[in-house]
């Protein structure tokens, strides 16, 4: 209805009036409290040793010899990350798509899936370390574990949810199995998937901080925030905490930005 | 005994590790861990820090095919204990604590030699009245348990006449001990060198250390091998055993003094905490890798911690777990053997070879 | 008078309508309750084996029979039981408030545009920064004690709940509003009667990702910077090479969090019983 | 008696904002609707007719024009206007009962009235019985009746419907159209209508007002003059069809 459209344009003024505002009402706060923080370093109103004044801080990547470690650090993570990530998703998407187009795999994994899913990640490390050392093995089958139970469960979920019409539609077309597979199955449970890609990324960025956070070997941006932590250097943690922030901030975006153009067509996201 | 790395990690790892090389006498690749810290990769302190930086190992094994791993863990004594069980780590060198732990539940490692003492202090928030270890009584004190740090606290209030009932101790990590401290939620805590710079930020004073506290109370470890190493490898390990007494040679030798303390200060560690560390006293004694009297009744005294702890499930045979040959057939070719004191049992006389 | 009788029973859909792979007959007579237990029956079976035959060493790898023992063993010195019962009580303490002052800040942030526009951007970025790097502040500011145990955990409760509540009012249908305009409801029917039923189920599924956020959160804290509970029980197994204890640890955490997100079903089932059983 | 009120609209304009272009919805509507009067509005998708009833109910007050009722200027939704959507728009997860009385909200009459108010009207729309029921138990053609209640319940001086019964099919749509009928005699209520099939409208209504699209104005306005009991197979009937159909496509 052309009228409905258009008066839902107008419920939203907001968006006409210009983006600027908007972005400067929302930085309004976070400046206040830089300005408050700097205040409260600079007149000593707080301890300085535990929260450094800010512009420290933003120098510290560049100025300070173990500061720029960090640059290393994000790379190091990041490769890692990304490793974990895709034999997480691999697998995860493997077994969720398993789950989800048989019954005989449903009724005799998902059971099972379920009951290892309950266990949060972080109790895996010990066991991780234990079996793989503390190094990149053990760290990169975190990331993946991380990964890979989200995107099992949405993969698995969304073949579960996909509308009956369609697979009838399928039925009645005598589809071969791989084109049900690839053109009606998975197609259809795409939405899910996605959204499934994308917790699987949040997961991976802080599997990656948590695992190098526990696991001590080796460079990456958790380890960075530890090593800061085991020096009391708060500059330098603050930094840490602050790249973690943004660095899982920017993947999120670029994911989904990239989902996006994946999928034009299909609007109704489920969740 | 079946190798974790063969099982567990066969396609990842096994190509060109181990395998073939049964018949050859030297391994592709020695991997030594041990603990440490600082940013980017970590480094390490004693025997195993001197014996990279300065080639001696590398020495050792010139004109092999022989790769030298050196890994350094911010997790320390766990951290280092999964490593050898795992086939991530040949030669370790770490403290007793986790070491003994390692060893009571069945990791097969045996004991080369010592790496030395490690100083440990004691430090309490400067606005409480505490003055000494006495004065602890009542009070909430910081120590990473199942660590060397946590035996030499319970020597300390034994030593003056206080029980582990007469304070409450915390089991915290070190960067949760400096902020425990800061914050005011803890009264003191015990540790290594690491802990110094909280005196000079000017959150703590040094109520107590080991250095005057006698040898009785120095942290102390091991270095070790597993077992399955030295038995595949006798020669390899020979010649590691070599290098790590010509790094504690160099180490012991008081021009090189500087030098040493420059070496390990790279593991994040100032140098002026390091100096100050070892200040007064020579690396000779300091450092001192021989099996002695001392050596056997300190590793006794651990172990009869760990099981009054329970921190171990079952007794450890010290006797069977010791590997002196290595290290006696070392010093006797290196002509070292009255290089080091040999110290009684209780620490306190000192000979020359026996 | 024909659609008068016409209470719809709402048909319930055989959510397995078209399968790919057909099971092999002999598994398909198995009975449908043991097919389920194959697969750790196998697992089982193959760690067991595993470990008598001395593939891999126990350190690693402890028999299944000696987890066991290790459970009754800690159930039985009251070890597991009182670090469950600290853990418990911390999730429940921090999820009550975590999750108390969610709802109000999501239904707060939901209505209110301009709250929305001043505070909405700055919470969403802090949003980002998981647990983990809470923690280093969080240690300083409260120390190490009880009270970062809550505080950790209420702030892991209070993310998502303050974003589904919140995304929840925003996603309540415009045609209910205009209901709501219509008739000229009070604002006390609009906040009890629309907007609170309305965003309900995005609330819930907020509380539920409350819950599992929750006991990571104390997982974390309990494994790196505790002296107490089941996390804390898990990393001093690892510390004293004991991965028996560990594996312990690991079954409990499986079991309580099977437990709990169970019993948010349920609840939410409940209260949400005005929507056809398929949702 | 309730059926005093008349609306006036005048000269009403309206024009949106889209992506800064000026697009007008509704240009220079102006007509009546007398007290206790049934008119509809007929149009094509777009014509704005929708956009005609949100201005009147109040949920858009900015518009160009007055639209006076007994005179007065509308600012807002108010007591004396009420409206039925083409979807339901019950609230699913409150009981028909629940949903009925929530017309009543506004209103300061006291409980016992209401519920005797709410039960009455649950009646008028022979709903008795499904009190209890949510939405989603109920068939299309229940569920609309409900809302028809929910809008009667305030007694309202206006009752606005906007497509009704738009999406229901043509059975429950003939039973329903009677019902209307049934229920606007009943309560003698004054009806403005919105939908977009010709023959509903000349059954029910005393006067169409047609509208066509782009920008949306009158075409025309239909008076009907048939007695209440029509024939949908009369000549009349017809006549009056094909001068509504002929106004819609000219």
């Amino acid at each position: 209805m052309v009228d409905q459209t258009v008066s839902e344009a107008l419920a939203k003024p907001a968006a006409a009036a210009g983006p600027g505002r908007d972005f400067w009402r929302g930085i309004a706060v976070p400046a206040a409290l830089v300005v408050i923080w700097s205040a409260a370093s600079h007149l000593g109103l707080v301890d300085s040793r535990l929260l450094v004044p800010p512009e420290r801080v933003a120098l510290v990547p560049f100025l300070d010899a173990d500061g720029r470690e960090l640059w290393l650090g994000i790379t190091a993570s990041v490769l890692r990350m990304l490793a974990g990530f895709t034999i997480g998703i691999l697998a995860g998407g493997a077994l969720g798509l398993l789950m989800g187009v048989s019954r005989f795999a449903e009724r005799g994994i998902a059971p099972s899936f379920t009951a290892v899913r309950q266990i949060t990640l972080f109790a895996w490390i010990p066991l991780l370390t234990a079996w793989f050392g503390n190094g990149e093995a053990a760290k990169i089958v975190f990331i993946a574990l991380s990964a890979g139970f989200p995107m099992a469960l949405n993969t698995h979920q969304g073949l579960r949810d996909i509308p009956i019409a369609f697979v009838e539609v399928a039925r009645v077309l005598r589809l071969s199995r791989r084109r049900l597979l690839t053109q009606v199955l998975v197609p259809s449970a795409l939405p899910a998937i996605a959204i499934g890609i994308e917790i699987a990324l949040i997961n991976a960025w802080i599997g990656t901080v948590g695992a190098e956070y526990a696991m001590g070997l080796g460079r990456g941006v958790g380890a960075f925030l530890a090593e800061g932590r085991e020096q009391f250097r708060m500059d330098i943690v603050i930094v840490g905490v602050l790249t973690l922030a943004l660095v899982g901030f920017v993947l999120n975006t670029l994911l989904r930005a990239g989902v996006a153009r994946l999928m034009p067509a299909s609007g109704n996201s489920r969740r | 005994m079946i190798r974790i790395r063969q099982t567990l990690l066969a396609a990842a790892v096994a190509i060109g590790s181990v395998g073939v090389a049964a018949a050859a006498e030297l391994p592709p690749v020695i991997h030594f861990a041990g603990v440490g810290s600082g940013f980017g990769l970590p480094f390490g302190q004693n025997t195993f820090a001197v014996a990279q930086v300065k080639g001696v190992m590398e020495a050792e094994f010139a004109g092999t095919d022989v790769r030298l791993d050196w890994g350094y863990f911010t997790g320390t004594g766990p951290a280092i204990n999964e490593a050898l069980a795992n086939g991530q780590a040949d030669f370790a060198q770490y403290g007793s604590i986790p070491n003994i732990i390692g060893y009571a539940n069945g990791l097969p490692t045996r004991i080369l030699l010592s790496y030395g003492g490690t100083n440990i202090f004691a430090v309490a928030r400067k606005d409480l009245p505490i003055q000494s270890i006495k004065d602890l009584r009542g009070r909430k004190i910081a120590v990473q348990k199942a660590t060397i740090i946590h035996w030499a606290l319970l020597k300390a209030l034994q030593a003056n006449g206080l029980t582990e009932r007469d304070v409450t101790i915390v089991d915290l990590k070190n960067p949760d001990t400096f902020a425990a401290l800061a914050a005011g939620s803890i009264d003191a805590a015990f540790g290594a060198s690491y802990i110094l710079p909280l005196r000079d930020q000017g959150i703590v004073k040094v109520i107590y250390s080991t250095k005057d506290g006698g040898a009785q109370a120095t942290g102390f470890g091991a270095i070790v091998v597993t077992d399955s190493f030295q038995k595949r490898y006798p020669e390899a390990t020979q010649r590691v055993v070599d290098g790590l007494v010509k790094a504690g040679r160099f180490i012991g030798e008081d021009e090189n003094r500087e030098e040493v303390l420059r070496i390990w200060a790279k593991s994040g560690v100032p140098y002026e905490i390091i100096a100050e560390d070892f200040a007064g006293k020579p690396l000779r004694a300091q450092t001192n890798p021989l099996i002695d009297d001392f050596y056997l009744a300190q590793f006794r005294d651990a172990i009869e911690f760990e099981k009054q702890q329970k921190l171990i499930r079952r007794d450890v045979d010290l006797t069977a777990w010791l590997e002196p040959r290595y290290l006696a057939d070392a010093l006797k070719r290196l002509d070292l053997e009255n290089f080091w004191p040999h110290r009684s049992a209780d620490g306190l006389r000192q000979s020359a070879a026996n | 008078m024909s659609e008068r009788s016409l209470i719809v029973p709402r048909r319930r859909l055989d959510r397995r309508r078209l399968r790919l792979g057909a099971a092999p007959r002999w598994i398909s007579r198995l009975p449908a309750l043991l097919w389920p237990l194959a697969l750790p029956a196998i697992v089982l079976l193959g760690w067991q084996v595993a470990t008598t035959r001395g593939w891999l060493a126990p350190q690693i790898l402890p028999a299944p029979a000696a987890v066991v023992a290790t459970l009754i063993d800690l159930a039985r010195d009251g070890d597991i039981t009182s670090n469950l019962a600290i853990s418990l009580w911390r999730i429940v303490s921090g999820f009550a408030i975590g999750a108390g002052a969610g709802i109000v800040f999501g239904v707060a942030l939901g209505v209110s545009p301009r709250l929305e526009r001043f505070l909405g951007p700055s919470f969403r970025a802090v949003a980002q920064v998981p647990s983990l790097g809470w923690l280093p502040f969080l240690i300083l500011i409260f120390g190490i004690g009880e009270t970062l145990n809550y505080v950790i955990i209420a702030k892991a409760c209070f993310v998502p709940v303050v974003l589904n509540t919140a995304g929840g009012i925003r996603n309540i249908p415009r045609q209910y509003l205009e209901v709501a305009d219509a008739f000229r409801l009070t604002r006390t029917t609009r906040i009890f009667r629309l907007i609170l039923p309305a965003a309900l189920p995005q609330v819930f599924s907020g509380i539920r990702l409350a819950l599992s956020h929750a006991w990571i959160a104390l997982l974390v804290v309990e494994m790196l910077a505790d002296t107490e509970g089941v996390g804390y029980m898990m990393t001093w197994g690892r510390t004293l090479f004991q991965i028996d204890v560990v594996l312990a640890g690991m079954v409990l955490i499986g079991i309580i969090g099977f437990v709990m997100d169970a019993g948010l079903r349920r609840a939410e089932k409940r209260l949400r019983r005005w929507v056809p059983a398929d949702g | 008696m309730l059926a005093e009120t008349s609306l006036d609209i005048r000269t009403v304009s309206k024009t949106y904002q889209v992506n800064d272009q000026a697009l007008d919805v509704l240009r220079n509507i102006d007509f009546t609707v007398e007290p206790g009067e049934f008119v509809s509005i007929v149009g094509a998708s777009g014509c704005g007719k929708s956009t005609l009833l949100r201005l009147i109910i109040g949920l858009d007050t900015e518009y160009h024009g007055d639209i006076l009722l007994d005179g007065r200027r509308i600012d807002g939704p108010g007591a004396d206007r009420s409206i039925v959507f083409q979807e339901h728009r019950l609230f699913p997860w409150l009981t028909v009962e629940q949903n009925v009385a929530l017309g009543l909200d506004a209103s300061d009459a006291p409980v016992a009235i209401r519920g005797q108010s709410v039960a009455e009207h649950i009646d008028l729309v022979r709903l008795a019985g499904f009190e209890k029921a949510y939405p989603h138990q109920l068939s299309g053609g229940m569920a609309q009746r409900a809302a028809i209640a929910r809008a009667l319940v305030n007694r309202p001086k206006i009752l606005l419907l906007d497509e009704p019964l738009g999406a229901l099919d043509s059975l429950t749509r003939a039973y329903l159209q009677d019902e209307l009928l049934r229920i606007w005699r009943q309560q003698s209520v004054t009806v403005l209508m919105v939908t977009h099939d010709v023959e509903e409208a000349v059954y029910l209504s005393d006067k169409i007002v047609v509208m066509e699209p782009r920008p949306g104005r009158i075409a025309g306005i239909v008076p009907i003059d048939l007695d209440h009991q029509r024939e949908r197979a009369a000549a009349g009937f017809i006549a009056h069809k094909e001068r509504v159909l002929h106004l819609l496509n000219h």
